[in-house]
């Protein structure tokens, strides 16, 4: 009974580690599918987008050095989506107008570069100390389920998996619904007829990565509470491959299943296997189960199947 | 000036096919060859060889291989690091086994381990492409790092798992380690990687090479005209790890001394090298070249004028370096997504026409 | 007209059919191809005429049916295969490798005929040198023939429509193909590169004994050039003969040529 | 062509520049720091580097230098990268007019780099509490130094401790002692000797390994949730610190058994997981807090001239404190070489000297304005590891104040010798090092 | 036809010398002058690579996303400069392009495609509603279609999105690219069959390029012809068609005594001995 318990929290918690993946990855998606960029400042987006939000709660901050206050943290979050889509705005005018039509990799590459740039300006401006994040999101596991079931499950992980769903439901409401997101499906379909039916590319280009920009936020949020807000922020990109490949870059649904089965197949595998191999298995555990799924599935799991044409 | 290619006249099919057709280039060519071997290695001192040309030409090298892989054949590989990281432990095992027998050969056996293990690696990118690919390398990249830093026989069961470069004498000349003249290293790294470019660029021009652009271009139309995609792709990872393994044999035995698998082989390497080619251009050897210039001497330049220059403190240095860095990767890319070599060639095609427009 | 014996059967399809995910491509559909001629596919768009194609040089694979080429009879083939075997083809939407030049490009084309190894390129020197060489020759006739030699070194990506074509032409003839399959050879070309084009086609068909297949929108150029012809609608076969006799097919004229034309 | 050449020349020039770049002024004593203030182990290395460059203005503004001589002090960003390293070590190591006189690379990976290099330069290299452990004994390595103590006396004198809570060594048996640590080669560093002790003592020993970052531990708290260690140890670094606290908070593992190593003993580690860090132990050499004479010197002629490197509330935190030591001894190593060779104009072959006879007692700290800040050391030609004496110290959350819990534990040197031996040997083998002697 | 005389009405559109260079290097177009009546219909003429597509795209100033330039002439709509307005601001004001090969959005329905057209209209929902039943009054085939995914529909069906889609921006004038491409010529006949009841009955003005000649200058009522990037010859459609020029060297025809290609050989042998 109590190893059937653990096997169930190993689940639960491989679970929420993977909606946590699954936030960054969304970002990576929702770029890709509007412009073909893979966007490897995804994780330095995320922790920009922190060190923002930091930066208007503390006094040891700009925000304050230049006010004299700091704001709460209802005013702060929508304080830095600002930021964020202030950054989107930057990046349209000064990197992707430039870059039209280029190969998938020079994209890449420029993103990379981009990285960097955001690395720099984050350090320069806010310094590279760690920096609690502490907005209320309870912290911990849960006294209810450990006292009362013995079940193991962290609070914030818990207040993850919520604010994701409701992103996602937002997302897809958006997507679906509205003008805009129409637009958006139109030129991640077809970006020279997108154009010709008067939707401004840079227009959605600016909205893609500020929406990404307001998803990276939240992943901010997320990861920044539960290991402060500091550099390795940017490496979750990372975490984040795998979950992209299993889900497929274009798929929004794909990204979220991608992360859970990627979240709980690396814990069982460390868990479980890990021991008898020496451990520190679960990051390429991640990249492994993800290629072999792709073995089979090359579109992945989302994606469409690609009909080859001559 | 007089850079013209009127007159020179080709009257056979093997002197057209000469990899500096025109004279003044072979000239440029030669004089930069002679420079190298005969000119730098009396002047080279520690820093200049350490910190300054070994690194550039290792990076070349594994820019070199990584280019047959992606600029060549097409195929986006991140497993740079850990393809190096087998070259590596390779001819650290291998000195280990056969402490007798010539460096230069274990080197070459330690690209032969590299060659059949990015084959395969390799594997997987008879199913998958683009940048799911890119992806599944990193599969490479994280469990072979992982298993360098987990099996004990990989580094002689050292305590922390690091392992150290042994003295090596190259036919009585000390080649690595500390003791080594920073002349002698040099000139050992520089025969090597003269040598395999000269290789490089007579496979490409060459029928295998023809094939591996033909998959890159457009892999269904050369399936149709007869090329074997399995072939193709699969000797273009075995050739192209084969170099990189020559470049991590070198990284870790002449340049660095003694590695850390997940510092020195780590994911941001696959990306440096990834950025060398890009930087200097996708399918081209001189890019290799241009771009592990750009990419080692840049930050080293920036430093220097920075700290050095203007006095700024070397943290905030740091930081302003970084961002220069991404800026400068932008800005290149916006000016010409082609590279670095690109722009070389753009360059000489205008000296062409000077001093008349037409 | 020309002096060939065209009685031989080089290439016989036998009732294939073909679907994509319960679309059905082609159904039941059988031809031959005789040693020597110039054999036309024709019909309306999504008749199933470039599937046939591909069916034949073994990149689709038929649900049903199969293929007898050079007396062997197998119901599939790897394309490489086929190359090897000496089906050489051209593509509707050219499939050139832009980044390599015109003498590249149609080098590539007698990859099949080269086998010097990965260590021989890499030294570049005796057999590989001379493998290089000798295939080198053979690609310069082909240049002549096409009247392509000013265009040698060019990347392709920088050449216009017409000579693109020209240069997919001369790497499948590159191959020396024993059946030369064209997909839509004369698209998108003017008047004086379509006279152009058929007088290289013919001239392939007389000069080297080369047997082709051809599917063409411009029925002018069809009815001129081909021997036989085949017609296909909604991937159903309703028609074979000679273009005479096409022409003439009632169900030709209904499906195809409709009543567009004046 | 001519823009061309005039671009080469120039940038030939600007790399060239740190090696022409020296003035013929009066003698300055240069100490070099490789620094990371950049990268994700930056939040360490900041108070680190803080501490370096604060002494030495403060040795500059009130004594004018080491015995009078000016120290001029030479850093180099390395982001904790090893090839970064290379560069500035071969960047910084000839700086006019001393050249380096000792080099602390303030990284495992540029240690074990620069090992081999320092016996040809002839540059001694004081990796203070890292590196590489068995470059203690002096024999192998001359040119190195890891005093005052080695990870593998550290993992010793924790194991005493947890000893000393279970009430004597013999009660080890049985218990289930883990160790989370950090997947690289400094991380690694205790396993030998903590199997050692698992074996002599009975105790159960089993690690897992953490690897970089380390933001995402959950399997691992998760084994240690289901396995129920008695202790835990743990080998961490940057951001890996703070997560396996919060993890290990989280999942109820009682603080006052979960013991870091020195390097997972500071103010970045704990803060962020507030409360729950409360009485969580790790291993010490030095005391914390910002009160002691030399502090209030820094302040005074350092901060309060505006040369602070840091934040002025930040003297005083662990790792600024570390700084301050490693400092402190460099220059008592070079104060020493002064005075065993006479001169005022010492070389780095000089210095090594000064460390190899290097004797700083309590008097002496007491001296330097550091009363009871740490203990006395003193090295000899055959240990370069020094006393290797270790504390525990254990973080108070509602004063947000680490303060010693434990006595400072003499290393089991029946455990540590051997594999120092063995380790040394190997190493000299492999690089045809013949240990001299010693007398 | 309803004759309209081209030069009795005001130009609506003006093209007027213009250059354009792709990549900074390769010129496409030298010199391209034409005028667009209003309620015309101008079929622009000639061979792949003439410069047709290039010539639309420049003056819907879809050219920037290819890394084409116009470097010389001016471009004008209704009498204003219209050269550097981005491609949504000339939506905006009635120019719209319907380009060659169709270019639906696969993943969106029929009717999602449709409205992607009103994207830059603010004249209200029901509005574009009224729209959008016009639409599926002259293409009920779509009606039928709405849901399904535009992915799935047909090649013909594909085309009459295209053209739905541009009429839902309610454009002063479409620009039509190949609209017989890859179109079984029945399909062709009932798209140029609609293009023309627009022009008449909405007073769609259209610049349609094309190489199908003959069908093009049967529907059009001027037509340019191009050839290398410049205008060689231009003229009322009816004259076009009976022009001998034409008709030899665009139509393959004169008459009976059409060459065969079978025969071609020996005269283009003939003329290399010539040249």
């Amino acid at each position: 009974m109590a190893f059937d318990l653990f096997l169930l929290e190993v689940v639960i918690s491989g679970l929420m580690t993977g909606v946590m993946y699954s936030l960054v990855a969304l970002g990576f998606v929702l770029i890709f599918k509007a412009s073909g960029v893979f966007n490897f400042a995804q994780g330095v987006l995320a922790l920009f987008a922190a060190l923002a939000l930091y930066d208007f709660l503390a006094e040891d901050g700009w925000f304050f050095a230049v006010f004299g206050f700091t704001l709460p943290v209802w005013l702060a979050i929508p304080a830095t989506a600002l930021i964020m889509i202030f950054l989107a705005w930057v990046i349209e005018r000064a990197v992707l107008r430039f870059l039209v039509k280029q190969e998938e990799i020079i994209l890449f590459m420029a993103t990379i570069g981009l990285a960097f740039v955001l690395e720099g300006l984050g350090d320069l401006l806010f310094g590279s100390d760690v920096k609690p994040l502490d907005i209320g999101i309870p912290q911990g596991a849960s006294d209810l389920l450990l006292d009362n079931f013995n079940l193991y499950v962290e609070k914030l992980e818990i207040v993850a998996a919520a604010t994701a769903a409701v992103l996602v439901t937002a997302l897809a409401i958006f997507f679906q619904k509205t003008r805009v997101g129409r637009a958006l499906r139109a030129v991640a379909d077809d970006h020279q007829a997108a154009l010709s039916v008067g939707i401004s590319l840079n227009k959605i280009w600016v909205i893609v990565w500020s929406v990404s920009g307001i998803v990276a936020l939240v992943a901010g949020i997320m990861w920044g509470s539960k290991s402060g807000v500091q550099f390795s922020l940017s490496l979750i990109a990372l975490k984040a491959l795998p979950v992209l490949i299993l889900g497929g870059f274009t798929s929004v649904p794909g990204a979220i299943v991608g992360g859970l089965i990627i979240g709980v197949g690396e814990k069982l595998a460390e868990v479980y296997v890990g021991p008898l191999v020496g451990g520190a298995i679960e990051n390429w555990f991640a990249y492994v189960l993800a290629l072999g799924f792709l073995l089979f599935r090359p579109q992945g799991l989302f994606g469409e199947r690609i009909i080859e044409r001559v | 000036m007089f850079y013209r290619e009127n007159g020179q006249f080709k009257s056979s099919y093997s002197s057209d096919q000469a990899i500096f057709p025109i004279a003044q280039d072979r000239a440029f060519v030669i004089g930069i060859l002679l420079v190298a071997f005969c000119g730098v290695p009396f002047f080279i001192n520690e820093y200049w060889a350490n910190a300054i040309l070994i690194p550039l030409l290792v990076y070349a090298l594994a820019g070199l291989g990584l280019n047959i892989l992606t600029g060549y054949c097409g195929q986006v590989s991140l497993g740079t690091g850990a393809f190096m990281a087998v070259g590596a432990y390779a001819s650290f095992k291998l000195v280990g086994f056969f402490p007798e027998v010539n460096y230069l050969i274990l080197i070459f056996v330690s690209g032969l381990v590299t060659a059949a293990v990015g084959v395969v690696f390799g594997l997987p990118s008879l199913r998958i492409k683009g940048f799911y690919l890119a992806v599944a390398t990193l599969a490479a990249q994280f469990f072979l790092i992982w298993l360098f830093n987990k099996v004990g026989w990989f580094y002689d069961h050292s305590p922390t798992g690091m392992i150290t470069v042994r003295p090596i004498d190259f036919f009585g000349v000390r080649v690595t380690g500390p003791e080594a003249t920073p002349a002698a290293k040099y000139l050992f790294t520089l025969t090597i990687i003269a040598t395999l470019t000269l290789t490089a660029k007579n496979i490409v021009r060459g029928r295998v090479g023809r094939s591996w652009m033909a998959i890159r271009d457009m892999d269904i139309a050369a399936e149709l005209i007869g090329i074997k995609p399995l072939q193709a792709k699969l000797s273009a990872f075995a050739v192209s790890s084969f170099y990189i393994g020559v470049a991590g044999a070198l990284y870790f035995g002449v340049y660095l001394g003694s590695v850390e698998p997940l510092e020195a082989f780590d994911i941001n390497q696959s990306f440096y090298v990834l950025f060398i080619i890009i930087i200097g251009g996708l399918g081209s050897i001189l890019g290799a070249f241009l771009g592990a210039a750009f990419i080692v001497l840049l930050p080293i330049l920036m430093k220097n004028l920075m700290v050095g220059g203007f006095g700024v403190a070397s943290g905030t240095a740091g930081h302003v370096e970084i961002l220069l860095l991404g800026a400068l990767i932008i800005f290149f890319l916006i000016v010409e997504p082609h590279g670095l070599a690109r722009l070389w060639q753009i360059a000489k095609e205008k000296l062409r026409l000077w001093p008349f427009p037409h | 007209m020309t002096t060939h014996s065209r009685n031989e059967t080089l290439l016989e399809v036998e009732s294939i059919s073909l679907s994509f995910g319960g679309v059905h491509a082609l159904s039941d559909v059988s031809f031959d191809i005789r040693k020597g001629e110039v054999r036309s596919i024709i019909g309306p768009n999504g008749a199933g005429k470039s599937s046939m194609l591909n069916v034949i040089n073994g990149f689709y694979h038929p649900q049903e049916g199969s293929i007898t080429y050079q007396g062997k009879r197998r119901a599939q083939m790897k394309p490489h295969e086929a190359a090897l075997g000496g089906i050489a083809r051209t593509f509707q939407n050219i499939a050139l490798f832009r980044g390599m030049s015109t003498l590249d490009n149609i080098m590539t084309g007698r990859n099949t005929k080269m086998s010097k190894g990965l260590f021989w390129q890499a030294l570049h020197f005796g057999p590989a040198k001379r493998e290089e060489i000798e295939n080198r020759e053979f690609v310069e006739h082909v240049i002549d023939f096409l009247e392509i030699q000013t265009i040698r070194k060019t990347p392709v990506g920088r050449l216009p429509y017409g000579l693109q074509k020209r240069v997919e032409l001369g790497r499948a003839l590159a191959a020396e193909p024993t059946l030369l399959l064209l997909d839509e050879p004369m698209a998108g070309m003017n008047l004086e590169e379509k006279e152009d084009m058929s007088r290289f086609i013919l001239e392939t068909n007389e000069e080297f004994g080369t047997t082709i297949a051809l599917i063409e929108h411009d029925m002018g150029v069809v009815m001129d050039i081909s021997d036989r012809v085949v017609v296909l609608d909604y991937g159903r076969k309703i028609a074979e003969g000679t273009p005479e006799e096409v022409r003439a097919n009632q169900n030709v004229i209904d499906a195809y040529l409709g009543v567009s034309h004046d | 062509m001519n823009l061309r050449k005039l671009t080469g020349v120039a940038v030939a020039a600007v790399l060239a520049l740190p090696m022409f770049a020296s003035h013929a002024n009066a003698y300055e004593l240069v100490i070099p720091t490789l620094d990371y203030r950049t990268g994700p182990y930056a939040p360490n290395g900041i108070p680190l580097a803080n501490a370096y460059s604060d002494y030495i203005n403060l040795l500059n503004e009130r004594d004018g230098g080491i015995e009078g001589v000016k120290i001029k002090h030479v850093d180099c960003e390395t982001g904790y990268n090893t090839k970064k390293g290379v560069e500035c070590y071969e960047n910084i190591k000839n700086t006019a007019p001393s050249r380096a006189l000792a080099i602390q690379p303030f990284s495992t990976g540029i240690t074990y780099q620069l090992i081999p290099k320092s016996a040809v330069d002839e540059i001694p290299i004081f990796s203070m509490g890292y590196g590489r452990t068995s470059a203690a004994n002096g024999k192998v390595f001359p040119w190195v130094f890891n005093f005052p103590a080695t990870y593998w006396s550290q993992a010793t004198a924790l194991v005493q401790y947890i000893a000393d809570q279970e009430g004597g060594m013999a009660s080890l048996k049985g218990k289930k002692i883990y160790l989370v640590y950090h997947n690289s080669a400094y991380g690694k560093e205790p396993i030998r000797t903590l199997e050692a002790l698992a074996e002599k003592y009975g105790f159960e020993y089993r690690g897992l390994p953490v690897d970089h970052p380390g933001q995402e531990q959950k399997a691992t708290w998760l084994q240690i949730r289901k396995e129920r260690p008695d202790w835990v140890l743990m080998w961490g670094w940057g951001v890996m610190n703070q997560v396996a606290i919060k993890e290990a908070a989280s999942i109820r593992f009682p603080m006052d058994r979960f013991i870091g190593v020195w390097w997972s003993g500071s103010e970045n580690d704990v803060l962020p997981a507030g409360e729950a860090a409360d009485g969580y132990l790790s291993g010490a050499f030095h005391a914390a807090g910002g009160d002691f004479a030399l502090h209030d010197d820094i302040r005074k002629y350092v901060y309060d001239k505006g040369m602070g490197a840091g934040d002025r509330d930040r003297i005083g935190e662990v790792l600024y404190n570390r700084g301050l030591v490693a400092v402190m001894w460099t220059v008592e190593a070079i104060r020493n070489a002064m005075k065993i060779h006479g001169t005022k104009e010492v070389t780095p072959a000089m210095v090594r000297d000064g460390f190899e006879s290097l004797e700083v007692d309590e008097a002496r700290l007491a001296e330097l304005g550091l009363k009871d800040f740490t203990y006395g050391i003193k090295i000899t030609c055959e240990n370069h590891e020094g006393p290797g004496r270790v504390a525990v110290q254990q973080w108070d959350a509602k004063a947000k104040k680490w303060s010693m819990v434990s006595k400072f534990y003499e290393p089991l040197r029946e455990i540590t010798a051997p594999l120092i031996e063995a380790d040394s040997m190997a190493y000299a083998k492999e690089n045809n090092v013949t240990p001299r002697t010693c007398s | 036809m309803s004759a309209v005389i081209q030069s009795e009405r005001e130009a609506l559109l003006s093209v007027n010398n213009i250059e354009v260079i792709y990549d900074h290097v390769i010129l496409v177009l030298r010199g391209v002058s034409l005028e667009v009546m209003k309620g015309g219909v101008v079929a622009l003429l000639g061979a792949n690579g003439a410069g047709k597509s290039t010539t639309l795209k420049a003056i819907s100033n879809l050219l920037g996303a290819e890394r084409g330039d116009v470097t010389k002439g001016s471009i004008t709509f209704q009498g204003e400069d219209v050269q550097s307005l981005s491609p949504n601001e000339l939506v905006r004001r009635g120019v719209i392009q319907v380009m060659e090969g169709r270019h639906c959005f696969e993943h969106l329905t029929v009717e999602e495609n449709l409205l992607t057209g009103a994207y830059t209209r603010t004249d209200g929902r029901s509005r574009v509603a009224e729209d959008l039943d016009l639409v599926y009054q002259y293409f009920p085939r779509l009606k039928e279609r709405r849901t399904s995914q535009a992915g799935y529909t047909s090649g013909g069906e594909q085309q009459m999105i295209a053209v739905g889609r541009a009429l839902m921006a309610r454009p002063a004038v479409i620009l039509l690219d190949e609209p017989s491409m890859g179109l079984a010529p029945q399909l062709v006949e009932e798209i140029f069959e609609i293009v023309k009841r627009l022009n008449e009955d909405e007073g769609v003005t259209f610049l349609l390029a094309e190489q199908n000649t003959m069908m093009a200058l049967r529907y059009s009522n001027y037509g340019y012809i191009l050839e290398n990037g410049r205008v060689v010859m231009d003229g009322e459609a009816s004259a076009l068609a009976e022009n001998e020029d034409v008709k030899e060297f665009y139509l393959g025809v004169s008459g009976d005594d059409r060459r065969s290609f079978r025969n071609v050989k020996a005269y283009r042998r003939r003329k290399r001995w010539l040249s």
